[in-house]
């Protein structure tokens, strides 16, 4: 069974292998990686880029470290037990990152969601948003109520930007939909994030999305008749009548290039923010039940995301106290896309932390 | 020849490195009211746990009705036919009176019978009680009746009293005593626990003296003195207490028109209580407890500092509002009448028990001088001939007599100006009684003013100059002893003082509020 | 009306959880013991109930192995309190340690997993009625049997002679053990049936409130109902009380940020916890009335004379 | 012939020390059967534990920086727990003194306040402690004006106290060059507590808190105004008696925790942090409720529970990267050697004594 397997042990004092020596990485994880959601997407990732390599590449992870000072004992820790490569997957961990990194220079250092770079310390993302851009657009032409239903955990952009774009999905096929936001303050608690989704459902939405780590949003969905999303990873099997439609996040793609990279030594600190085109950010199992022309509009905006013809955030856009945020044919570029702090028109509300 | 009731032999129990029973037999026949006679921790409370089934004997044997047995928890004593009446009472404040009666009968009674059947009982022996009042609101003389009602609903063949009457009047001892020995004549046998040797002259058949845990004698009490019974209890005549006129000086505690409300819902309020002390006299407040005594207390002593500032005086200076270690500060000491968890800690050393009232071996910033707290402790336990293995011991490990003794030594030796005491001699066994009656004596020779609060009238005939009595939140204006005679105390002790200006108080029952 | 309607019968569903551990708690605290590894409890008991579940399909057994589980739990940490006479405050924190490492080594193979899922129950006809069927008839059954656990946790403890016993053991255990009262094996059944009403709030945790199993999916929940106990003065109709505020606090500031409320949501999500500090100050200033229900040897040691 | 208890009249000196090592035992016995069965190698897991985070300067002074918080916050609790005052609720005192400790550095940092680091070391101690009493007083206040029971505020409030952080750090404090994402600026190198080693974490916060230990352990055990506050719990009587103020005593305990578990926080966040982000406690005051009691309620016994718990928190993390110990099983094992270590405690109170059932 994958996820029983036990981490693949360090041989801390296994004797050297006849061959040039494996490449160790280490992966830290700010969740138990039986969260179901983020930790569990990233594990999934690790084992599926070591796959690939067999045994010339050696991974091991050490799960639920706090985003606080234990970080940098326990990245120091890695180190000195000779791993050449590190990922840190939250952006908690970018202070302890940086720290570290100045230390070692030999090792490299790969974060993921944060913005700090140095030499041998690198950043990586996903394009999250364009997955939610696509369940807009799904639950713009499937809602009945022209209401959608949004439980997000904290007002960071990265979570404000998949708000935003799941809104201008659906708005791009129907003009009349607005989205409700519930803030659970949480990324994972299962029967606050059912509350939450209950709640929306009780005042109108009917198709909702989530932002936090767990399944409980689109088994709520199931149990009131109503439609979800599944988030991280592929949901479906969790509710049949309920799903219409994954956004899932194949971090592996990125870790195989990462290895690749080390291995090659071809690494070079760089930003990497990769979506739909690269495959780390995919829209999928959409439901058969959807009619034809809602699959379509999905293939064809993904195909658009694919070739460059389709781009979630394009001026003119204007957010929900009628600011212009984006400008006619200005570029949202990586910068502006850093920044959100609003919601676009049509979501209902105020960022709780907004200015 | 009949089977005895009860039959102990070879009892030994032992408490880590203390010897509670060593090899006691005892005997008791149907019928038979048997005394169990013995100085502070002499190990009486002990046995009479064994033979309940709270305490499990080391070795030794136990025959009931002449059939050995092996009594493994109360409940098989019960089943047994045997009841007890604990020295510490074993009711639930919040419960009722009949919930507390049912729950030391069997299974089988139900709620409303037990209810019905107390009320039965307490007509039958006179033990006046509503089944129905919550046990926080009772008197302590009423809490008494309900463990010997309940007591009395199991029907028992054994009746175990351990020191039933150090918190009843002399009045209600004297109930007890009908009901006690109609209950014998009707063939139940009866353990009785006193340290009031007359009392037990009166009642009883037999009596059994364990001295450190051993028997060391057995008599017929009725054919002895309380000196001789003293003499087979400690070894020694209960010594004599020797009195020299009064020399009186100022004005030390002054209390006028004190009026309070009660302090919670079950309290007694005090109502125009005038109260004078001077230095080199004992002043006695007699009556029953739950009379307002309490609230006196609290009110003189500082726990209760709601007074008006001029109803309380010392030496002319109003201390009303003043807390307990102010009061202190000023002279004014107090021995309360709970001697564990009130007088002293529990589980804090003698020594640190100083602390609570003594403030001699701090130093600046309240440092704690630890060498020198140990040697007045030292002091205390050697001036007052305190049993304990040292002034690191626990207060909670010493016997009640010698808690006692140190906790009045700790008052007596801070040469107080005042020192208000509350039952000097509860519990205490006869010998230990007269060293504290001695010392207070003492202590007002030397000119210090001296208050007792007490129950026993005896004791207050021997150590006061000065008589006053409380009843129902007042006081009786004030007698000399050597003026008083007991039943004009009784009476007044009921409430009724001369001009009986209100006096429609209706005839008594001295325990109720 | 339709929207109020909806949002009382979530709150009487997100209470039940609170409400089922909170009875079980007081039930517990009544006989003097205090179990803070309630939150543990529930963890142990949410992943044996999902494990259940998911390998027999069937709920009922889900609930009664997450009580069977959360009693075994409660019977360890009764043996150490009450026969070992460990300290109830650390133990039982040991004790919550202790069950989030057990249920999440446990549930490894179980993370991900899904159960069959039964849709929205409802009483028929009744569920029908305009604002009560959606407030009151469309629960799961485990929300009415909780209902009516408060009265029968009443009836017993103020009715019965073996909640008598329970209530004398809590206040005096010297006393009822000079009784002849079996003390300390009474309240380790009371700390079992404490345990294993946890469980079953557990289990209905992880089998049909969200039905999945997580680590640390209990999230606090075993601490907000051992509060409840305090909040109730250890009286059950109060616990329910306690629960479905708690449970409509929650569900009222979700609602609240739906409509789209102008206070940042962090102030939203206080709502509840300081809701609670508030109606306890309100019922606590009569002192008397706490120190007639408070368990009086709550958290204390006994330890019979030997 | 069965196993019963008896009650010591003395508690056995001996057995003080005998008992964590019997708990040592029985947990490594208990632990080497689970990573066994595991199919791990009972002999280096358990060496990951328990001798890993002693090894070396590095380890050593780690050890000491994750200790810090917690001697700090357990000795206040192990006072308020003395005083029989239930404060369950020393995260929500040490979220708050992160506030006040953070928000002073960042005033410094932002206003250039011309300091150096030692000069700015008292004053976060004085801003940590007074966020952290500060908080505490709320539940003194509301217990003694409202009799509010003071377990039931205390934890309500460390939920509040997160929130309260959580917006603090998503709003008003967000570090405006931060990309919007939840943390205030770098406070400035004239914040950072000053450093024992160059080049290592530990900090001279690692000195207040055992000073504050030691401290404690004068006052609760050398001073009248300790020795009162002990008094109220177990004998209220005796206190009203004695003249010592429960109010008094209330309010102290409260304070005195609520500032040490304050200063435990502003250290966290002017010490390894360098800046206020949500993630400032790693449950450091819940941890010292079990330090607290480890440590028998005595503050020399807290420093020891401390470096214990700290020792397998951090041997937890070892065992993940160094033999692959999920982290679940980690928290077993640490479960077991708690529990172990309470019930071996029994020992110094009770004797074991084998009966003969008759
Ligand atoms: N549970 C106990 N643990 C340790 N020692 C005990 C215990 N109970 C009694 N003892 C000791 O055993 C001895 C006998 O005590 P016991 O209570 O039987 O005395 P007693 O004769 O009833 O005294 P009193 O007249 O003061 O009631 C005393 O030294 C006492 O300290
Ligand atoms: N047994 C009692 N009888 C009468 N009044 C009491 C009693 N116990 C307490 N009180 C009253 O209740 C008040 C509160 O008591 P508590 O001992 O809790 O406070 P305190 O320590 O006296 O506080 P402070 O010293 O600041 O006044 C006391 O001031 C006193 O007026
Ligand atoms: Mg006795
Ligand atoms: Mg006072």
């Amino acid at each position: 069974d994958e996820k029983a397997a036990a981490p693949a042990p360090a041989p801390a004092a296994a004797p050297a292998p006849a061959a040039a020596a494996p490449l160790k990485a280490a992966f830290i994880y700010v969740g138990p990686v039986g969260d179901a959601g983020w930790s569990f997407a990233q594990d999934q990732g690790r084992k599926e880029a070591a796959a690939k390599f067999g045994d010339k590449v050696v991974t091991s992870y050490v799960e639920k470290v706090p985003e606080g000072p234990d970080a940098e004992r326990v990245i120091r820790d890695l180190v000195a037990q000779g791993n050449k490569m590190i990922f840190a997957t939250s952006f908690g961990y970018m202070d302890a990152m940086v720290k570290v990194a100045k230390d070692f220079p030999d090792v490299y250092f790969e974060h993921a969601t944060g913005y700090q770079t140095a030499p041998n310390l690198r950043v990586y993302e996903g394009r999250f948003y364009e997955g939610a851009y696509l369940a807009g657009i799904v639950a713009g032409k499937m809602t009945k109520t022209n209401t959608l239903g949004f439980v997000a955990s904290f007002p960071i952009p990265e979570v404000l930007r998949n708000i935003n774009a799941y809104t201008l999905g659906a708005q791009s096929v129907n003009p009349k939909v607005k989205t409700k936001v519930v803030w659970v303050n949480a990324w994972f608690d299962p029967p606050k994030e059912t509350e939450a989704a209950q709640s929306l459902m009780n005042q109108g939405a009917d198709i909702l999305l989530q932002n936090t780590d767990s399944t409980a949003v689109l088994q709520a969905a199931e149990r009131a008749g109503k439609y979800a999303f599944g988030w991280d990873s592929d949901m479906s099997a969790f509710a049949p009548k309920a799903h219409l439609g994954s956004c899932v996040l194949r971090w592996g793609v990125y870790y195989e290039k990462a290895f690749r990279d080390a291995l090659d030594k071809t690494w070079k600190p760089e930003v990497t923010k990769w979506g739909v085109k690269e495959g780390m950010t995919d829209f999928v199992k959409v439901a058969d039940f959807l009619p034809a022309d809602v699959k379509k509009a999905v293939e064809d905006a993904k195909e658009g995301l694919k070739n460059g013809t389709v781009s979630v955030f394009k001026g003119p856009i204007v957010d929900n106290t009628g600011k212009e945020v984006l400008a006619k044919d200005a570029p949202a570029d990586d910068k502006w896309r850093g920044e959100v702090a609003f919601y676009v028109k049509g979501v209902e509300g105020k960022v709780p932390s907004g200015k | 020849m009949i089977t005895p009731r009860l039959q102990l032999e070879h009892i030994t129990k032992r408490y880590g490195a203390v010897v509670a029973n060593a090899d006691v037999a005892l005997t008791v026949q149907p019928g038979e009211i048997h005394s169990v006679l013995g100085e502070n921790g002499a190990g009486k409370s002990t046995l009479m746990k064994i033979i309940y089934g709270v305490a499990r004997p080391d070795s030794g044997e136990i025959r009931w009705n002449g059939a050995p047995v092996h009594i493994r928890t109360p409940h098989q004593a019960r089943e047994l036919g045997i009841a007890m009446v604990f020295q510490h009472f074993s009711l639930f404040e919040t419960l009722t009176v009949a919930e507390n009666v049912w729950l030391g009968l069997s299974r089988k009674v139900k709620l409303r019978e037990v209810t019905a059947g107390i009320r039965a009982k307490a007509a039958e022996y006179g033990l006046e009680l509503d089944p129905l009042r919550p046990v926080h609101t009772l008197s302590v003389g009423e809490r008494q009746r309900v463990e010997i009602v309940r007591a009395l609903l199991a029907n028992p063949q054994l009746l175990i009293l351990d020191e039933p009457t150090s918190v009843l009047t002399p009045n209600a001892v004297e109930a007890l005593f009908v009901t006690l020995r109609q209950l014998a004549s009707t063939g139940c046998s009866i353990l009785y626990i006193s340290h009031k040797l007359d009392e037990i002259r009166a009642l009883c058949h037999r009596c059994t003296v364990l001295r450190g845990g051993r028997v060391s004698g057995t008599c017929d009490p009725t054919q002895e003195t309380t000196a001789s019974l003293s003499r087979l209890m400690i070894g020694a005549d209960p010594p004599r207490l020797l009195r020299r006129a009064p020399k009186l000086g100022q004005l030390a505690l002054h209390v006028r028109e004190l009026s309070l409300p009660p302090h919670d819902r079950f309290g007694v309020p005090l109502e125009r209580v005038s109260l004078d002390v001077r230095e080199g006299e004992v002043v006695g407040i007699a009556g029953v407890s739950g009379n307002g005594q309490q609230e006196l207390l609290a009110a003189l002593s500082g726990e209760d500092p709601r007074a008006e500032v001029d109803a309380v005086q010392l030496f002319g200076r109003g201390i009303g509002r003043l807390r307990a270690g102010q009061r202190r500060r000023l002279g004014l000491h107090f021995v309360p009448e709970e001697r564990l968890g009130r007088g002293a800690v529990p589980l804090l050393s003698l020594a640190h028990n100083l602390l609570l009232t003594r403030r001699e071996s701090l130093r600046a910033l309240g440092w704690i001088d630890r060498g020198a707290l140990r040697e007045q402790a030292v002091g205390i336990m050697d001036r007052f001939g305190v049993k304990a293995s040292g002034p690191a011991a626990t207060a909670k490990s010493l016997s009640g007599g010698n808690l006692q003794k140190y906790i009045v030594g700790r008052e007596i030796d801070a040469v107080p100006k005042v020192l208000i005491v509350s039952q000097p001699t509860w519990g205490v066994d006869v010998g230990a009684a007269a060293q504290i009656r001695t010392e207070l004596v003492a202590l007002r020779d030397d000119g210090c003013a001296v208050l007792v609060i007490s129950e026993e009238l005896e004791e207050l005939f021997a150590v006061t100059d000065r008589l006053y009595v409380m009843a129902k939140g007042r006081l009786s204006p004030s007698v000399p002893t050597s003026e008083a005679t007991v039943e004009q105390i009784g009476t007044w002790m009921s409430g009724l003082w001369s001009p009986p200006a209100d006096g429609t108080a209706s005839s008594t029952t001295g325990e109720s509020r | 009306m339709n929207e109020l309607a909806l949002l009382v019968g979530a709150t009487l569903s997100a209470g039940t959880p609170l409400a089922i551990a909170g009875m079980g708690l007081l039930v517990n605290e009544r006989v003097g013991v205090l179990n803070l590894g309630a939150e543990g409890t529930m963890l142990v008991a949410a992943v044996s109930g999902f494990a259940v579940a998911f390998h027999t399909g069937n709920t009922a057994l889900a609930l009664a192995a997450g009580a069977l589980a959360g009693a075994a739990l409660a019977a360890l940490f009764g043996w150490l309190v009450i026969w070992l006479n460990t300290n109830q405050y650390a133990t039982g924190l040991a004790v919550s340690l202790f069950g989030a490492g057990f249920s999440a080594f446990v549930g490894i193979d179980y993370v991900g997993r899904q159960l069959v899922q039964h849709g929205a129950p409802s009483i028929p006809v009744l569920r029908d009625l305009p604002f009560l069927g959606p407030a009151l008839f469309q629960q799961h059954p485990v929300v009415y049997l909780t209902m009516l656990l408060a009265p029968l946790t009443a009836l017993f403890l103020y009715r019965t002679r073996a909640g008598l016993v329970l209530r004398s053991i809590g206040e005096a255990p010297d006393a009822a053990h000079a009784l002849g009262y079996p003390v300390r094996r009474i309240r380790l059944a009371a700390v079992m049936v404490g345990g294993a009403l946890c469980g079953v709030s557990g289990a209905y945790l992880s089998v049909v409130y969200t039905p999945l199993w997580v680590e640390g999916m209990v999230a606090g929940r075993g601490w907000i109902a051992l509060a409840l106990t305090v909040f109730a003065t250890w009286r059950p109709a109060r616990i329910l009380l306690g629960a479905y505020l708690f449970g409509g606090a929650t569900m009222l500031q979700f609602h609240l940020q739906a409509q789209g409320v102008q206070v940042a949501s962090q102030f939203m999500t206080m709502l509840p916890y300081a809701a609670t500090i508030v109606v306890l100050v309100l019922i606590s200033r009569n002192a008397a009335w706490i120190r007639l229900n408070m368990p009086a040897s709550l958290g204390k040691p006994f330890f019979p004379g030997s | 012939m069965t196993l019963r208890l008896e009650p010591r009249t003395v508690p056995s000196p001996w057995m003080g020390i005998l008992s964590p090592v019997i708990a040592l035992v029985v947990t490594v016995l208990a632990g080497g059967t689970l990573f066994f069965a595991l199919g791990k190698d009972p002999g280096s897991v358990l060496s990951v534990f328990l001798l890993e985070p002693f090894h070396g300067v590095r380890a050593l002074t780690e050890l000491g920086l994750k200790a810090t918080p917690l001697i700090l916050c357990s000795v206040g609790l192990a006072l308020c727990f003395r005083s029989n005052i239930w404060n369950i609720g020393a995260e929500g005192q040490f979220l708050v003194g992160a506030i006040t400790g953070g928000g002073l550095a960042l005033w410094v940092t932002a206003a250039r306040v011309p300091l150096s680091p030692w000069a700015f070391f008292p004053l976060v101690v004085l801003a940590g402690a007074a966020g952290g009493a500060a908080w505490a007083a709320i539940v003194a206040f509301l217990r003694d004006r409202f009799h509010a029971n003071e377990i039931l505020v205390s934890l309500m409030l460390v939920y509040i106290a997160n929130l309260l952080l959580n917006w603090l750090v998503f709003g008003p404090w967000k570090d405006p060059k931060g990309f919007n994402f939840p943390q205030t600026m770098s406070f400035s190198a004239a914040t950072a507590l000053p450093r024992v080693f160059p080049g290592l974490r530990l900090h001279w916060g690692v000195a207040v808190a055992l000073l504050a230990a030691f401290a404690m352990w004068l006052f609760v055990f050398r001073t009248y105004r300790g020795m009162q506050l002990q008094v109220g719990g177990p004998a209220p009587a005796a206190a009203r008696y004695a003249g010592f103020s429960s109010r008094a005593a209330l309010w102290t305990a409260l304070l005195i925790s609520g500032a040490l578990a304050g200063i435990a926080g502003a250290f966290e966040v002017a010490g390894p942090m360098g800046q206020l982000t949500p993630y400032v406690s790693n449950g450091y005051g819940f941890t010292a409720i079990i330090v607290a009691f480890v440590g028998r309620l005595h503050p020399l016994g807290c420093v020891l529970g401390s470096v214990l718990l700290s020792m397998i928190l951090i041997g937890g993390e070892l065992a993940q990267s160094r033999v692959g110990l999920p982290s679940a099983v980690s928290g077993v094992f640490q479960g077991v050697l708690l529990l172990a270590l309470l019930g071996c405690d029994t020992l110094t109170l009770y004797r074991p004594r084998w009966s003969s059932s008759r």
